[in-house]
């Protein structure tokens, strides 16, 4: 448990057909370790994201790896819409879930307590339940009137996968206040996680630093990528670059351009690193 | 020229359908929402009435939630939030909002990003505005391509809905019961008729339509001295655009 | 919220019958807030552990303060069985809700969340179903065997009150790594804090300490008691007075003892602070 | 004198039973499973074998749970906890536990603390290891006056229950298709007679009863070693306890 290794690695424990769970821009995104898994080549992935997504997702998309995407929303920001995103819906590239936010926190918890489902308030009316089928509408136990309430399936991913500041080397991983991340990582079967840098000394050594800590009991693999979530931002360390996600805003318009990209976007991890 | 822009009519109007709020959650990329709701904060400040906090979603500085993405719907679903907004690419007669795309799903021609938390939180936010600077019959249709999040809804827990919906042209009020809008009023150089023209739904307007309340001055001095510094931090470029649109209102 | 009062001023926030959640022992139990408390006698309490007390509820009971009981325990620790409690359980003084831990916890996390019930695995088979009849068994929704599974009601308290090491002046308080106070402070209508001191710096002031705060939105009042959980312990600061735990545990044998014991437990209190 | 105290073989005894077992949780005030489950840690790290886990619930120092009360559960119920122990006032012949009192209840003769996690712990821990030291008929008893948690269940889903039972006296293993215990060995200085005279319920027992293996010297000499000096962080009294049996024994 939370074994340090290289970015390769950990980028290996995703395998085709993997449910991976990835979190949102502002909580950590593993993008050195997400250029990693596309030079594996692991297709049909069913990309869960916690519970939105950006680049990472996009260009999982436009590289051919997801077989199914189970998201709230995938944007870029500031740089618009996500352009491979976009093209791939509408040719129908893959299975397409489309969900709301807490019913994306809903399905992790239910997995990470160990229950079928989870019941939310909501969402009956929206036409989201003509296609996510999985969700069902049950009536309220405890009501003695007419009460229908949503249940959602626990969400298990197989992999869940970000990027911190940083992990001590008993495996341990800081996560501040970014909670869904130790949601994500209870509730799937395996986490790994790139980290800034790794810390000597244990971060459970206090309470105070304790209170932000993914136990190394629910961590796989551990890789450091410095400035790992270049060109997304990483909390408390960096910000967003917003020039590059507009580059690639601009450049993934075609699947040339999108192709042109990424052909130097791991040689450009190594540079901002 | 009536001496405010655009913008600082629509901020003044959303502090003033935000008043009597103790907490409001906006997006971190809503910069004209945040902008009221901060106007409403430092007013009510000045008057001593109740204090409004404000949530920025994403935000690292103006983020009071320490349980993670979960704590707004949390926080929510115990009546902790008192004012959201929402928008849409598309928005119909009925308040239902299409945050996913036009044409056929899942195959969408247009495809935007997707419902975020709308589907969660347009039922349990009790006063939702609905917000769509564009004004224009490509937003405002009459049946939504996708349901994101329906407008009204029968036999359900649903303490929240829309409470006001607010455009570049005019604000509106919605009925609940009668599922309808209803022009409240245009603002300064518009008219009911270009507010007709604009808006591909049918919609409820009284014989005379008023113009929307003009800031008072003391909201414009509030608004272009405090609150423009404020948002500078979590908004810079907006910041900028207020204050060279101010020179040119003036 | 967050507003920072007097001990007494915070105490009668409790009023007569309202349901009042409870940490365990480990947890900041706010002892000098329930002298404040006692001295105004508010009866009928629906007292929620969570998951457990121990001297704390021990002594509401004593003071013939309880109207309902609800817990998955009620112990003295090393100190032995919990005596009022014990008596009173005998002659029938309350309404017991005898409960499992998890159980109280998914209670409290459905009023967290603002749904009307949680499914929770165990339980079926327990005598608790014969007497929690609030519990109900379902079939689970989402298989197409045979899966019984048990749900449990929301617990919303009117009243959640604990002891921390510290606030600071915005109402925020340090809970570390105790997260069931928050998931209590949020499922409850108003939480009452009390704190070994006020920290004129704000605690959301860095993502390293925001990681261990409830914020202020979730609490109502808070006072400053020194030593505010003594006898029992308080995380990270002090341990508990073995000692005095047994000194009660002795003298609460009797319900004569008892009343001695209380008699000056509220001037120890202020000599212990 | 067999040259190590009754103390010494039970945590002997629970370090076997603990054996391949990843994680295993102890409660804040059971000295006697955590010695046994840091004797197996200590062993397994010198075999170079699995690395063992130990969770001291309540602990502030051999805690590296961070999510509050609930994580213990959570964790359980995600499969990452392999091993946990239960006892109870009483016990019966179906591995059924009371942890409640005796008598009618609600209004029990006899009250103690509780359920406490036991109608969760005992359907979800795989291994579950029920010790009580005190082995006489008023503990196990033929039929408990409450079950706090049942032996086994039929038609629901329940990966855990009862692996295995160890009192002072003897070691059992338990049917679950039989819904009956078995005998599988005795302490040292006791006899299958005795332990059936202790016992209140049925239970199956082979013609020749062995005594529970004697703890090797290797893990004597770990167990009065390392593994005292780690207990005496947590349980002080009880590593004291521990030498003062040792040198009794000797």
């Amino acid at each position: 448990m939370g074994e340090i290794v290289s970015l390769e690695e950990l980028a290996a424990e995703v395998a085709p057909g993997c449910k991976l769970a990835v979190p949102a821009d502002y909580c950590g995104v593993a993008m050195s370790a997400t250029a990693a898994i596309i030079a594996n080549r692991p297709n049909n992935l069913h990309v869960v994201c916690v519970p939105v997504t950006g680049i990472q997702g996009d260009m999982l998309i436009g590289e051919g790896l997801v077989g199914t995407l189970e998201t709230s929303a995938v944007t870029l920001g500031e740089a618009g819409g996500a352009p491979r995103f976009q093209d791939a819906v509408r040719k129908g590239a893959f299975k397409l879930m489309d969900a709301t936010c807490p019913a994306v926190h809903s399905g992790l918890i239910a997995a990470q307590k160990g229950v079928p489902f989870l019941p939310i308030r909501g969402i009956i009316g929206s036409d989201l339940l003509k296609t996510r089928t999985d969700w069902k509408t049950i009536q309220n136990p405890f009501s003695d009137d007419e009460d229908p309430i949503i249940v959602v399936p626990a969400i298990q991913p197989d992999v869940a996968i970000f990027h911190a500041p940083e992990a001590d080397r008993f495996g341990n991983v800081r996560i501040g206040r970014r909670r869904e991340l130790l949601t994500m990582a209870q509730a799937a079967k395996a986490t790994i996680v790139t980290v800034e840098r790794i810390s000597e000394e244990s971060l459970l050594k206090t309470e105070d630093s304790a209170a932000g800590v993914l136990p190394a009991l629910y961590v796989t693999k551990i890789a450091v990528a410095p400035r790992g979530a270049w060109p997304l931002p990483l909390w408390g360390e960096y910000g967003v670059d917003t020039a590059e996600i507009a580059r690639y805003a601009a450049m993934a318009r075609t699947p040339e351009g999108f192709a042109a990209y990424m052909d130097g976007f791991a040689r450009r991890l190594r540079e901002a690193a | 020229m009536p001496g405010y822009s655009n913008r600082e009519l629509i901020i003044a109007t959303i502090a003033d359908l935000l008043d009597g709020i103790r907490h409001v959650a906006v997006g971190a990329s809503s910069p004209m929402p945040a902008a009221g709701a901060m106007l409403l904060r430092a007013r009510n400040e000045m008057a001593k009435r109740e204090r409004v906090r404000i949530s920025i979603l994403g935000s690292e500085e103006h983020n009071f939630f320490t349980n993670g993405g979960v704590e707004l719907f949390d926080c929510t679903a115990q009546g902790r939030v008192d004012a959201f907004f929402l928008g849409g690419g598309q928005i119909d007669g009925e308040a239902n909002i299409n945050l996913v795309g036009t044409g056929d799903y899942p195959q969408t021609e247009v495809r935007w990003p997707g419902c975020f938390g709308s589907a969660f939180m347009y039922y349990l936010v009790p006063r939702v505005i609905l917000f769509r600077e564009e004004h224009s019959p490509r937003v405002f249709v009459p049946k939504v391509d996708y349901i994101s999040a329906p407008g009204v809804s029968d036999g359900i827990v649903r303490p929240g809905g829309p409470h006001a919906m607010l455009t570049g042209m005019a604000l509106f009020d919605f009925d609940k019961q009668k599922k309808r809008f209803s022009l409240r009023s245009v603002h300064h150089g518009y008219t009911a008729a270009d507010v007709r023209a604009a808006t591909g739904f049918d919609y409820d307007e009284p014989a005379v339509v008023p113009e929307t309340k003009a800031p008072s001055a003391e909201n414009l001095s509030i608004l272009r001295g405090r609150v423009t510094e404020e948002l500078s931090e979590s908004y810079p470029a907006f910041a900028d655009m207020l204050r060279g649109e101010r020179k040119e209102a003036a």
